[in-house]
C-alpha cells in the first residue's frame, strides 16, 4: 500500500511544487514571488518528510526542521526589504 | 541518472559564468553563487551518485563517500566567505564610484 | 506494521500531499494577491501537518518507539508561518498589488513621509 | 692571488670612499691615488716575473654548477689594458681632484671611478666568461652612473639612459654569445675557449656567436650604427669622459674582438662584417667630428673614428692589421685621454666648450696649448708622435689587404679620406681654439688663466708618453705590444718592426696627401660646414634611437593597453578561455566521454528536480535585471540543490545548504538595498556574445567531465577507511562530520581561518562606508513608515529560545547525525540576526553585548588549543581523544575532543557572521554617533 | 616526528587569534605579538631548513591519523627553502611597516599573521585539498591586505583581484575533483602513485585535471594572459604589503613545481604535453607582456608589476622544462627576484608616497589614458642643483639655493638611490646580482629548441627592463619635480624603510656572494623534487606515528 | 531556589518539552541536560531579549482554546479548498476592521498568528496603537459575525490565558 502512496504522495508535492514555481515566475508582482519562495520552502518541507518515509531513514528530520526553523528569515528579509529598504535599522 | 545531472552541472555552469562575465556588481554575484552551485554539485558527483545512503554509519553496508561531501561543505563555508567579501566590497566600490559597475566606470 | 496502521500512514501522507496541492493550486489560480496569499496555509497546516502525523506514526510502529520529534517541525512552522504571510500582506500593501475588484474595503497605507534622513545619506562621491 | 687583489683592490677603495666622504672627503682622494698605485705596482710586480708570452692565473670557486668561477688571467693582452686602465686612472683620479676641486661630489665621484676601474680591470683579467660578462655589464652600469653625474641635467639624464641602453643591450648580447660558447665548448673557461677555436667556427651556431660577439663590441665601443650614445655621454665631468670615453671603456669592445679574434676569426664573415663596421664608423665619425661644435663632441667623434680604425684593422684579413690595432688602440688611449684633459682644462677655466666662442687661447694659457697642440698632433698622426706610427701601419695594412676584390683599392681611399678628416678637426681644434683671433668672444669666465699646476700633471705625462712612443717604439712599447698581439693572434706574431721611418713607400705618400687634404679641408672649412651640417644633422642616430625608444614606449602601451584594459569581465573572459581551451585540448583524446559505471536509474522526481535546477539557472539569468526577482529565482535554485542533496545521500550538505542560504539572501538583501533596483544590461552585444560562447562552453565542458568521471567505477580510495574508521577511531556516526572534525580538522581549522579573515575584512570595509540610502522601493513606491511590525519583533524574540535549543542540538548530534558546529553556530546567527531584523541594532546591542570580533579570536583560539592539547600527550597536533562517561542515572555521555574543538569553530563562525552581517545595513556615521553619546 | 614542523602554521594562528580576541585598545600587546611571531618564524624556518638539508624528506600527520587518510604536512628542502624565504620576507617587511602604514586601515596586523599562515601552510601541505584550503586563506588575506588603506584604486583593484581569484578558485576545486574522482585520494604523493597507474582511457580526464590545475596555480602567478590584474592591483597596494605580495606569485610557482612533480610524475608524466604545448608558450608569452608593460608605465609599483610578470614568465618556462637543471636554476631565480621586487615596492613607498592627507582617497589621482601617462620630460624642469658642473655652477647656483637646499634633508639620499640601484640591478638581471646569475643559470638549463625562443624574450626583456627602470630611476630620483621646487623632504618613516629594503638586498648580496653553496642545495632540492619515490616511501610508507 | 535557577519556568517548561522532542528519547540523561539547557537558555535570553512576563492563568483554558483552532483550522482548511476549487468569481474576497481589546504582547501575537494559520483569514496589519486588526477575508459572508467570532472564540481566552 505505502508502496503506491508514497510515489503518489510524492507526485501530488512535486505537482504542488510546479505549481507553486509557475506562480513564483509569473508574479506578477514581487509580494507574488515571495508568497511563492515562501510556499515553495513549506512544499520542500513536506517533500523531505516524505522522502524519509520512503527510505526509512530518520537522518532528513534535521533538514526538514531547519527548514521550518529557517526559512521564513529569507522571506522576512525579503518582505522587509519591500517595505522598508533597510532591513537591518539602527533603531 | 549521470547524464541528467552532469546537464543540471553545465546548465548551472553556463548560467554562472554568464552572469560572472557580466558588467555590473549584482550579477556577477549573482553568478558566482551559480557557479558555486555547479562545482558543489560536480564536487559531489565525483564521489559517483549514491541514492538513499547517506554515510552515517548506521546497519547498512552501502554508504555514500564521505570524502566528497567534506569537501563541498568546506568549499560552502569559504564560498560564504568570499561572497560575503565580494558583496562588502562591491559595496565601498559604489559608495566610492557611485556605480554599480564592476570596472568603476 | 499493519495494514490498518499502514492505511492510516497512507491516508495521512495522502491528505497532507492533497492540501499542499489545493495550496498550490490557491496560489496559482487566485485573482489577486491577498486571495493567493491564503494558499500556503493550507500547505502549511493541513499538508504537512498531514505527512508529518504519517511520518511520526510510521517511525513510532516501524521503529517500535515513540518517534514525535517530527512534530517539531509542524510547531515551528505554525510560530512562523504567520510571520511570513504578516509580513508578505505588509510587503503586499506597500507594493500596492492590485486588489481583486470584488474586495471590499483596502488595507490601510503607511508611507514614510519624504524622508529627510534618507535624503541626508546621499553622498555617494564622499567615503571618508 | 696578487690578481684577485688587483681587482678586488679598486673596491676596497671604494668602500673607504664611501666611508669617509663626510668625515674626511680627502682621505677619498687619497684612498683613490693609492689604490690606482697598489694597483699598478702589483700589476708590474707580477708582469716582471713572467715570462714574455707566460699566462698568470688565479681562481676560486664561485658557482661551479653553473661553471662560473671567480677565475682571473694575466697576459699579454690582459697586460696591456690592464695596465691603461690603472696608468690613465691614476691619471686622472689626480686630474679630478682639481677639477671638482672643492665639490662635495668629489668623493662620489671617486667612490664611482674607482668602482668602474675595479669592472675594467674585471674585464680584462676575467678567465671565465661569464665573470667577463659580469664585469662587462657592470662598466655599463657604473658609467649610466658617471655620466648621469649631474642628475639635474636633462642631456645627463637623457644620455647615460642612452648609454646604458645601448651597452646594456651588446651586454646581453655578449651574455647570449658566451652561453652559446659555453654550449658548444662545454665550459666558459677563458682557455678552455681559446682552444675550440677550430670547434667554434664548424659548429652551425658560429655565425650567431660571431655576430651576438661583434654586436657586444661595437654597442661597447660606439661602432657604427650605435655610436650615437658616446656624444650624448659628453654630458659626464671631463674627467670621466678622459677615462672612460676615450681610453678605457669604449676599448672594452676592442679588448673584446682581441680576446675572441683567435676563437672567431679566419672566416668571410668576421671579415667582412668587422671590416665593413669599422670603414664605416671610421669615416663617419671623423666627418662627424669635423662640424662639432662642443670640444668634447668633436673629441667624441674622434674618438668613434678611431675606434671604427681599430675595428677596420680587426676586420682586415691580415694577420699584422691586428697587431696595428692593437698598437693605435694603445696609442689613441694616450693621446685621446690628454686631449680629454685638455678640454676640460679649457671648460673649466672659460666656462665653455663652444667651439665658436673659443678663440686665442694661446695668450691666456700657454702651456696648455703646448701640451694640447701636442696631441692633437698625435691625433692627426704627425710624424715623431705615436699617432703617426700605428696609422702608417693602418694605411699600409689597407694596401696589404684582400678583401673587396676588384673594389680593394675602396678601403685604402677611404683610409686617406678619414685621415684627412682626422688633420682637419685636429687642426680645428688647435688652431680654433688657441691661436685663431685675438681674443676670445664673451666666454663666461674672463679673463681665462692656466688651471693649478698639478691638474696639468697628467696631460704632461700622457704627452711625454706620446712622445716617446712616437720617437722610440720599440723600446718603450714594443715587448709589451708583442706579448698582446701574441695572445690577440693566438700565439703567432708575424715579423713586423717599430720604426719611425721604413722609407719612402705608399703608406708614407697615403700620409703626405691626408696632411694636406686636411690642411686644405680645414682651410676651406667653412663651406664643408654649410654642406655637412645641413645632411648631417637629419642623420642624427641619437633623435632616431629617441624616436625609436618612443615609439617603442607607445606601441608597449597601445598593446599593454589591449590586454590591460581594467575591465574585470575582459579579465574573466580570458581566464576563463584558457581555462576552457587549454585543459580542453587533453580532453580531445578522450576516447569516449561514456564510461560503463552506472549508479542508479532515473526516476521522474529527481530528473524534474534536476531540469528545474537547470532552468532556474538560466532564468535567474533571464531576470537579472530585475534585481530581488533573479534573488528569488537563485533562492529557490538554492532550495532545489538542497533537495538535490537530500535526494544524493548528503544530508550535511543539506543542512549546511540550507543555512548559508538563509544567510546569504540575509546578506544580498542588504546589498541591494543599495544598488540600482532595476538593473539594465549594459553589455553591448559582442560582449554578449562572448560571454555567451564562453558559458556554454564552460557549461558543456563541465558537464561533459562530470558525466566522464561519475561514468567510471569509482575507485576504492581513502573513502573506505573513513567509513571503516569513523566509529571506532572517532567514536562518530556520522562519518562527514567526523572528517571534518577529526580526519580532516586541520582543513577546517584553516577554513574557520578564512572565515575569521572574511569577518576581519569586512568589517574593515565598512568602517566609514556611506552610501546612498534609495529614496523609494522597488517600483519607485515609497518606504513604509513602520519600522518594525510587532508581531515580528514579537515572534522573533519567542524564537530565539527555541533556535539556540535546535542549535544546540545540532551542535551535540552532528557527530553521529547530519549536523555540527557550523551548522549550529549558522542557526544561533540567524537567530541572533533575525533579532537585528525585528528590534533594529540598537536595540538588539542594548541586550546583546558581545564583541563579535573578540568572540570569533576567541573561538579559533579554542579550536587550535584543542587541537594543541595532544601536543602534551606526544600526539601530534589535532590529535582527539574520545570516551564515554558512565554517570549513575543519567546514563553514558560520550565526550571528545573533537566536540571541543568544534565549539571553538562554532564561536568563531557566530562571531564572524554576526560581524559581517549584523552592521551592513547600518551607516558607520550614524552608529558612531549613536556610540558617542 | 618533531612538533617543530608544524610551527610555521601555528605560531602566525596563535598570533593571529590573539590579536583578533584582544580589545582594540591592547594595540601595544598586538604589536608585540605580531613583531614576535614574525621574528620567531626565522629560526624557526632556518632550523627547519637545517633538518631538511639533509634530504630526509620529514612528514607530520596531524590527529595522528597516517597517510594518505589524515591530512599529512610534508617538509622537504624546498617547502624549507620556501618558509625561510617568507620569514626573511615577513620580518623585512615587518621592519618596513611604520606604525602609520598599520594605521592606514584595521587588523593590519592580524592579516599579516593569516597571510603567513597561510603561505606556510601552502608550503608544507602534504594533501591537495590541504593546500587549496590554505591557499583560500592566503588568498583572502591578501585581498583583505591589498585594500588595506582604502581608496578607490584599491577598492576598484581588490574588487578585480578578488573577483579573478574568486573564478580560480572555483577551477581549482573542479580540477581537485577531477582528480579525486579518478584517484579517490587526496595526498599528493598517494594521487602521484595512483595516477601513475591510471589507464590510459582515464589518462586524459588526469591530464584535463592537471591542465587546470596548473592554470590555477598560473592565474595566482600571473600568467599570461590571465595576468593582466596583476600589475594595478600591486601597484595599489601599499609597500609592505607589495612587498610581501612577492612571494604570492612564488606561491604559484612552488605549487606549479610540486604538483608536477609529486602528483603529475614531473617530465614524462602527466603534464607532459601540457608543459610544452602550452606552459611554455604562455610562460614566453607572459615574459614579452611583462617587458612591454615594464616599458609602457612609469610609476615604480607598476613597472615592478610587470617586472614580477617577467620574472613569472621566466620560472614558468624553466619550470616547463621540468629537469633538475632547469629546476635548480628556477628556484635561484626565484629567491633572487622575489627578494628584489619586495625591494623595489618598499622602495616605490618612500621614493612616490601616496599624499598624506586622504588616506581613502590616496592615490586615486586620476590618470588620463588607461595606462599611467608617463615621461620624465614632462616632470622636471630643472631645478638647480647644489652640485653643478663648475663651468655653470659659478653663474647658475646663487647662495640663497644652496642655503634653502641644506635646510631641510634633501629627499631621496644617496642610500636611497644606492638601495634603487641595487634592487633594480636585481629585478632587471643585470650582473653582479643574483638577479643575472639566476637568469644565467636558467638559460644555460635551456635546451638548444628552447633557448631559440627563450633567450631572445629573455635578454630583450630583459634590456627592456633596463630602460623602463632607468628611466623609472631617474626620474624619481635624478629629477626633481618642477612642481614642488627645491629638494623634497623624505615621508614619514623612510629611513625604516630603507633599512628594511636594505635587509633585503643584503640577502641579494648574500644569494650572489653565496651562490656557490646555494647553488648545490637547490641542485639538491630540485633533484629530490623530481624523485617522487623518496616521498612516496616516507610519507605512504613511513612508520606508523602516535596510537 | 527554583525560581533562581528557571527565572523563566514557562519557557524553561517549553524547552524541555523541545528539547525531549528533539532528541526523541526521555531517559533522565536527557531530561537533565534539557533542564540545563532550558535553565541556561532562559538566563542567556533571560535579560531583555525575552518577553513581558507571562503568567498563566488557566491552563485548561489554553488546551480548550487549543483544541478550538486545530478543529477551526480543519474545518475551515476543507471550507476553503472547495472554495479554492470551484469557481474564483463567486468569491467574496475583503478587507475588515476588527477592534482589539487586549494589549498583551504575547496575546496579541496569539491571536494573529491564530487568525493567519486558520483558512480563509489573514490578519494584514495591525494599527500602529495596537487596537485594531486589519484581516483579509478570502470569502467574507457576514462581517459582523466574523468580528464576533473571532474576538469571541479567540480573542476572549486568550485574555482569559494571559490575565490582561
Ligand atoms: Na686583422
Ligand atoms: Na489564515
Amino acid at each position: 500500500m505505502l508502496a503506491i502512496a508514497i510515489p503518489v504522495s510524492l507526485a501530488i508535492l512535486g505537482l504542488a511544487f510546479l505549481l507553486t514555481l509557475a506562480r513564483l515566475v509569473r508574479g506578477p508582482s514581487l509580494p507574488d514571488r515571495l508568497v511563492a519562495l515562501d510556499t515553495l520552502n513549506i512544499n520542500a518541507i513536506a517533500l523531505i518528510v516524505v522522502y524519509g518515509i520512503r527510505l526509512r531513514s530518520t537522518l532528513f528530520f534535521e533538514i526538514a526542521l531547519l527548514m521550518a526553523v529557517m526559512g521564513f528569515v529569507a522571506t522576512v528579509a525579503l518582505t522587509k526589504y519591500l517595505q522598508r529598504g533597510d532591513i537591518i535599522e539602527l533603531n | 541518472m549521470e547524464a541528467a545531472f552532469a546537464t543540471a552541472i553545465a546548465v548551472l555552469c553556463a548560467s554562472g559564468i554568464y552572469l560572472l562575465l557580466s558588467a555590473r556588481v549584482l550579477p556577477v554575484i549573482l553568478g558566482i553563487t551559480l557557479f558555486s552551485y555547479a562545482i558543489n554539485l560536480f564536487l559531489l558527483g565525483m564521489g559517483r551518485l549514491s541514492v538513499g545512503q547517506p554515510p552515517v554509519i548506521a546497519n547498512g553496508a552501502h554508504y555514500a563517500d564521505p570524502v566528497p561531501q567534506a569537501l563541498v561543505l568546506t568549499a560552502i563555508v569559504i564560498g560564504f566567505a568570499m561572497t560575503a567579501f565580494t558583496v562588502v566590497l562591491a559595496l565601498r566600490a559604489l559608495a566610492i564610484d557611485g556605480t554599480d559597475h564592476v570596472d568603476g566606470a | 506494521m499493519s495494514t490498518v496502521i499502514e492505511a492510516i500512514v497512507c491516508i495521512l501522507l495522502l491528505v497532507g500531499s492533497a492540501f499542499t496541492l489545493i495550496g498550490a493550486i490557491g496560489l496559482a489560480r487566485l485573482p489577486d494577491f491577498f486571495m493567493r496569499l491564503h494558499g500556503p496555509t493550507k500547505s502549511t497546516t493541513l499538508g504537512v501537518g498531514g505527512v508529518v502525523l504519517a511520518s511520526v506514526l510510521y517511525f513510532t510502529v516501524h521503529n517500535e518507539y515513540a518517534s514525535l520529534h517530527e512534530l517539531l517541525i509542524p510547531a515551528f512552522l505554525f510560530l512562523t508561518a504567520p510571520i511570513s504571510a504578516h509580513m508578505l500582506a505588509k510587503a503586499g500593501i506597500q507594493q500596492r498589488v492590485k486588489v481583486s475588484e470584488a474586495t471590499r474595503g483596502r488595507p490601510p497605507v503607511h508611507d514614510e513621509p519624504a524622508n529627510p534622513a534618507r535624503a541626508q545619506a546621499a553622498n555617494p562621491k564622499s567615503d571618508a | 692571488m696578487a690578481l684577485a687583489w688587483l681587482v678586488v683592490i679598486p673596491f676596497v677603495a671604494v668602500a673607504l670612499v664611501a666611508f669617509t666622504r663626510h668625515r674626511a672627503p680627502a682621505a677619498g682622494t687619497w684612498a683613490a691615488f693609492a689604490a690606482a698605485l697598489l694597483g699598478l705596482g702589483l700589476l708590474a710586480s707580477e708582469r716582471i716575473g713572467m715570462p714574455t708570452f707566460g699566462v698568470l692565473q688565479w681562481r676560486a670557486d664561485w658557482i661551479p654548477e653553473l661553471g662560473l668561477d671567480f677565475a682571473l688571467r694575466l697576459d699579454g693582452l690582459a697586460f696591456m689594458f690592464a695596465l691603461l686602465v690603472l696608468a690613465i686612472g691614476l691619471l686622472v683620479f689626480i686630474y679630478a681632484r682639481y677639477y671638482l676641486a672643492g665639490s662635495e661630489s668629489l668623493p662620489r665621484l671617486y667612490a664611482l671611478l674607482l668602482l668602474f676601474m675595479g669592472a675594467m680591470l674585471g674585464v680584462v683579467l676575467s678567465n671565465n666568461l661569464l665573470l667577463l660578462v659580469s664585469f662587462w655589464e657592470l662598466t655599463s652600469l657604473v658609467s649610466f652612473l658617471l655620466i648621469g653625474f649631474w642628475p639635474s641635467r636633462p642631456e645627463a639624464r637623457r644620455g647615460a639612459r642612452m648609454a646604458l641602453t645601448i651597452t646594456g643591450a651588446g651586454g646581453l648580447a655578449l651574455l647570449a654569445a658566451v652561453l652559446l660558447l659555453g654550449r658548444v665548448c662545454g665550459s666558459y673557461d677563458l682557455g678552455v675557449v681559446l682552444a675550440h677555436a677550430g670547434e667554434v667556427q664548424r659548429n652551425p651556431l658560429y655565425p650567431a656567436i660571431l655576430l651576438l660577439v661583434l654586436f657586444a663590441a661595437c654597442t661597447k665601443s660606439a661602432q657604427f650604427p650605435f655610436h650615437f650614445w658616446l656624444p650624448h655621454a659628453m654630458s659626464a665631468p671631463t674627467p670621466v669622459s678622459a677615462y672612460l670615453h676615450s681610453a678605457t671603456m669604449v676599448k672594452a669592445g676592442i679588448f673584446l674582438i682581441a680576446r675572441f679574434y683567435p676563437v672567431l676569426e679566419g672566416t668571410d664573415l668576421f671579415f667582412y662584417v668587422t671590416s665593413l663596421i669599422g670603414l664605416v664608423t671610421l669615416t663617419g665619425g671623423a666627418g662627424m667630428a669635423l662640424v662639432q661644435r662642443d670640444l668634447k663632441g668633436l673629441l667624441a667623434y674622434s674618438t668613434i673614428s678611431h675606434l671604427g680604425l681599430i675595428v677596420l684593422l680587426f676586420g682586415l684579413d691580415t694577420q699584422l692589421s691586428t697587431v696595428a690595432a692593437l698598437f693605435h688602440t694603445f696609442n689613441h688611449a694616450v693621446f685621446k685621454a690628454s686631449l680629454f684633459m685638455a678640454a676640460g682644462i679649457i671648460d673649466h677655466e672659460t666656462g665653455t666648450r663652444d667651439l665658436g666662442r673659443l678663440r686665442g687661447l694661446r695668450r691666456y694659457m700657454p702651456h696648455t696649448c703646448a701640451l694640447a697642440s701636442v696631441a692633437s698632433l698625435a691625433m692627426a698622426g704627425v710624424p715623431l708622435l705615436n699617432g703617426f706610427l700605428s696609422k702608417e701601419m693602418f694605411f699600409g695594412e689597407t694596401l696589404a689587404q684582400d678583401l673587396l676584390g676588384d673594389f680593394n683599392w675602396l678601403i685604402p681611399a677611404l683610409a686617406v679620406v678619414a685621415a684627412a678628416l682626422s688633420v682637419a678637426y685636429s687642426l680645428r681644434f688647435v688652431w680654433g681654439v688657441f691661436f685663431d683671433g685675438a681674443t676670445p668672444r664673451d666666454l663666461p669666465h674672463y679673463p681665462p688663466h692656466e688651471p693649478p699646476r698639478f691638474m696639468k700633471l697628467p696631460v704632461e705625462i700622457l704627452v711625454v708618453i706620446c712622445l716617446l712612443v712616437g720617437l722610440a717604439p720599440q723600446h718603450t712599447i714594443g715587448r709589451m705590444l708583442e706579448s698582446a698581439a701574441w695572445f690577440a693572434l693566438g700565439g703567432v706574431v708575424p715579423a713586423y718592426s717599430l720604426s719611425i721611418w721604413h722609407g719612402v713607400n705608399v703608406p708614407l705618400v697615403m700620409s703626405a696627401a691626408s696632411m694636406i687634404a686636411g690642411a686644405l679641408l680645414f682651410f676651406f672649412r667653412r663651406d664643408a660646414f654649410r654642406h655637412h651640417r645641413s645632411r648631417l644633422s637629419e642623420m642624427n642616430a641619437s633623435e632616431g634611437f629617441d624616436r625609436l625608444v618612443q615609439r617603442l614606449e607607445k606601441g608597449a602601451g597601445a598593446i599593454v593597453r589591449m590586454f590591460e584594459t581594467r575591465s574585470l569581465p575582459a579579465y574573466l573572459a580570458w581566464m576563463i578561455a584558457a581555462m576552457l581551451i587549454v585543459p580542453g585540448a587533453a580532453l580531445l583524446a578522450l576516447a569516449s566521454f561514456d564510461g560503463a559505471y552506472r549508479s542508479a536509474p532515473i526516476d521522474p522526481v529527481t530528473l524534474i528536480g534536476l531540469a528545474l535546477i537547470a532552468l532556474l539557472s538560466i532564468g535567474v539569468v533571464a531576470v537579472r535585471a530585475n534585481t530581488l526577482y533573479a534573488l528569488v529565482m537563485l533562492s529557490t535554485c538554492g532550495l532545489l540543490v538542497t533537495l538535490a542533496f537530500v535526494r544524493f545521500s548528503a544530508p550535511d550538505l543539506a543542512l549546511t545548504q540550507i543555512s548559508v542560504e538563509v544567510v546569504t539572501v540575509l546578506l544580498l538583501v542588504l546589498a541591494i538595498y543599495f544598488l540600482p533596483v532595476v538593473q539594465r544590461t549594459i553589455e553591448p552585444l559582442p560582449a554578449r556574445v562572448r560571454n555567451a560562447v564562453l558559458a556554454i562552453a564552460g557549461g558543456a565542458m563541465l558537464g561533459g567531465v562530470a558525466y566522464a568521471v561519475m561514468t567510471r567505477a569509482p575507485v576504492a580510495g581513502i573513502a573506505p577507511f573513513f567509513l571503516a574508521n569513523a566509529l571506532p577511531g572517532s567514536g562518530g556516526h556520522n562519518v562527514v562530520n567526523v572528517i571534518l572534525v577529526d580526519f580532516r580538522g586541520f582543513d577546517t581549522l584553516v577554513e574557520v581561518s578564512v572565515l575569521v579573515v572574511a569577518g576581519l575584512a569586512v568589517k574593515a570595509l565598512l568602517r566609514g562606508l556611506r552610501l546612498k540610502a534609495p529614496d523609494t522601493g522597488p517600483g519607485g513606491l515609497p518606504w513604509s513608515s513602520q519600522s518594525h511590525p510587532l508581531l515580528l519583533a514579537i515572534l522573533a524574540r519567542l524564537m530565539l529560545p527555541l533556535t539556540i535549543l535546535v542549535a544546540v542540538f545540532v551542535f551535540l548530534r552532528g557527530h553521529n547525525l547530519p549536523g555540527g558546529g557550523f551548522i549550529a553556530s549558522l542557526i544561533v546567527s540567524v537567530a541572533l540576526l533575525l533579532q537585528y531584523v525585528a528590534s533594529g541594532v540598537l536595540w538588539t546591542e542594548s541586550r546583546i553585548r558581545i564583541n563579535y570580533r573578540a568572540l570569533a579570536g576567541l573561538g579559533l583560539l579554542v579550536a587550535a588549543t584543542t587541537g594543541l592539547g595532544a601536543l602534551a600527550f606526544g600526539q601530534p597536533f589535532l590529535t582527539s581523544a574520545f570516551g564515554h562517561l558512565h554517570i549513575p542515572l543519567i546514563g553514558e555521555i560520550e565526550l571528545s575532543t573533537a566536540m571541543l574543538f568544534d565549539l571553538g569553530v562554532m564561536g568563531a563562525v557566530v562571531g564572524t557572521t554576526l560581524t559581517i552581517v549584523s552592521h551592513l545595513g547600518v551607516r558607520d556615521k550614524d552608529m558612531q554617533s549613536v556610540e558617542k553619546s | 616526528m618533531t612538533h617543530a614542523l608544524i610551527l610555521p602554521i601555528l605560531i602566525p594562528l596563535f598570533a593571529a587569534g590573539a590579536i583578533v580576541a584582544l580589545p582594540l585598545r591592547a594595540k601595544r600587546l598586538q604589536r608585540a605579538l605580531n613583531v614576535v611571531a614574525t621574528l620567531a618564524l626565522l629560526p624557526v624556518s632556518l632550523a627547519l631548513a637545517a633538518g631538511a638539508a639533509q634530504g630526509e624528506i620529514a612528514s607530520y600527520a596531524l590527529g595522528a591519523w597516517r597517510a594518505p587518510f589524515g591530512i599529512v604536512l610534508q617538509l622537504d628542502r624546498l617547502g624549507a627553502l620556501m618558509l625561510v624565504l617568507t620569514a626573511v620576507l615577513a620580518s623585512c617587511c615587518l621592519l618596513g611597516t611604520t606604525s602609520a602604514d598599520a594605521r592606514r586601515g584595521r587588523y593590519f596586523r592580524a592579516l599579516v599573521q593569516f597571510e603567513l599562515m597561510g603561505l606556510n601552510g601552502a608550503f608544507l601541505a602534504g594533501d591537495l585539498f590541504n593546500l587549496f584550503v590554505f591557499f583560500e586563506l592566503l588568498l583572502i588575506a591578501s585581498y583583505a591586505l591589498l585594500l588595506h588603506g582604502g581608496g578607490q584604486r584599491r577598492v576598484r583593484n581588490g574588487l578585480h583581484y578578488l573577483l579573478m581569484n574568486l573564478v580560480g578558485s572555483s577551477f581549482f576545486l573542479i580540477a581537485l575533483g577531477v582528480l579525486y574522482g579518478i584517484t579517490g585520494t587526496l595526498n599528493m604523493a598517494d594521487m602521484g602513485e595512483r595516477l601513475a597507474h591510471l589507464d590510459a582511457a582515464t589518462l586524459p580526464l588526469a591530464q584535463y585535471a592537471g591542465a587546470t590545475l596548473m592554470l590555477v596555480f598560473g592565474l595566482k602567478a600571473a600568467v599570461f594572459p590571465m595576468s593582466f590584474w596583476l600589475p594595478q592591483a600591486y601597484r595599489s597596494a601599499i609597500g609592505p604589503v607589495a612587498a610581501l605580495f612577492a612571494i604570492m606569485t612564488k606561491v604559484g610557482i612552488y605549487a606549479m613545481l610540486r604538483c608536477d612533480a609529486l602528483v603529475f610524475g614531473g617530465a614524462g608524466g602527466v603534464l607532459d604535453a601540457f608543459m610544452h604545448d602550452w606552459a611554455w608558450w604562455l610562460a614566453i608569452a607572459t615574459i614579452v607582456y611583462g617587458a612591454l608593460g615594464a616599458l609602457a608605465v612609469s610609476s615604480l609599483k607598476t613597472t615592478t608589476g610587470f617586472l614580477v610578470l617577467v620574472s613569472v614568465g621566466l620560472l614558468i618556462a624553466a619550470a616547463s622544462m621540468q629537469t633538475v637543471l632547469a629546476w635548480s636554476a628556477l628556484l635561484y631565480y626565484l629567491i633572487s627576484t622575489t627578494l628584489c621586487t619586495g625591494a623595489l615596492f618598499l622602495l616605490a613607498d618612500t621614493l612616490e608616497p601616496e599624499p598624506l592627507a586622504s588616506t581613502h582617497n590616496a592615490g586615486d589621482t586620476p590618470e588620463p589614458g588607461s595606462l599611467e601617462s608617463l615621461d620624465d620630460a614632462a616632470a622636471p624642469a630643472i631645478t638647480p642643483d647644489a652640485d653643478l658642473e663648475p663651468a655653470t655652477a659659478r653663474v647658475n647656483v646663487a647662495p640663497a639655493t644652496k642655503a634653502a637646499a641644506g635646510a631641510s634633508t634633501p629627499w631621496p639620499t644617496n642610500s636611497a638611490a644606492a638601495l634603487y640601484l641595487a634592487a633594480a640591478v636585481g629585478a632587471a638581471g643585470l650582473p653582479p646580482l643574483s638577479g643575472f646569475l639566476g637568469k644565467a643559470m636558467v638559460l644555460a638549463a635551456a635546451p638548444l629548441s628552447q633557448a631559440v625562443v627563450l633567450w631572445p624574450a629573455v635578454l630583450i626583456s630583459g634590456l627592456l627592463s633596463i630602460v623602463a627602470l632607468s628611466r623609472t630611476g631617474t626620474r624619481l630620483l635624478w629629477a626633481m619635480p618642477a612642481a614642488n621646487a627645491g629638494p623634497r623632504v623624505a615621508p614619514h618613516g623612510s629611513r625604516i624603510k630603507l633599512a628594511a629594503c636594505a635587509l633585503l638586498l643584503a640577502g641579494v648580496i648574500g644569494v650572489t656572494v653565496f651562490a656557490g653553496p646555494l647553488k648545490h642545495y637547490l641542485d639538491a632540492t630540485a633533484a629530490q623534487l623530481l624523485d617522487r619515490d623518496a616521498y612516496v616511501q616516507a610519507i605512504l610508507r613511513a612508520p606508523a606515528q602516535g596510537s | 531556589m527554583l525560581k533562581r535557577l528557571f527565572p523563566h519556568p514557562w519557557l524553561s517548561l517549553v524547552l524541555l518539552l523541545c528539547w525531549l522532542l528533539l532528541m526523541n528519547d526521555v531517559s533522565p540523561g536527557n531530561v537533565l541536560l534539557g533542564a540545563f539547557l532550558g535553565s541556561a537558555i532562559s538566563f542567556a535570553v533571560g535579560e531583555g531579549l525575552w518577553l513581558q512576563p507571562v503568567r498563566f492563568g488557566k491552563p485548561w483554558r489554553l488546551a480548550r482554546l487549543a483544541g478550538h483552532v486545530l478543529i477551526d483550522i480543519v474545518v475551515a482548511n476543507a471550507e476553503v479548498a472547495l472554495l479554492v476549487l470551484g469557481p474564483t468569481r463567486r468569491l467574496r474576497p475583503a478587507f475588515i476592521e476588527v477592534p482589539l481589546d487586549s494589549t498583551h504582547e504575547i496575546a496579541l501575537t496569539a491571536l494573529i498568528s491564530i487568525v493567519s494559520l486558520s483558512p480563509g483569514t489573514l490578519c494584514a496589519e495591525l494599527s500602529d496603537d495596537r487596537t485594531r486588526l486589519v484581516v483579509h477575508v478570502l470569502d467574507l459572508a457576514d462581517e459582523a459575525a466574523l468580528v464576533a467570532l473571532i474576538k469571541t472564540r479567540y480573542e476572549a481566552p486568550l485574555m482569559e490565558i494571559f490575565a490582561c
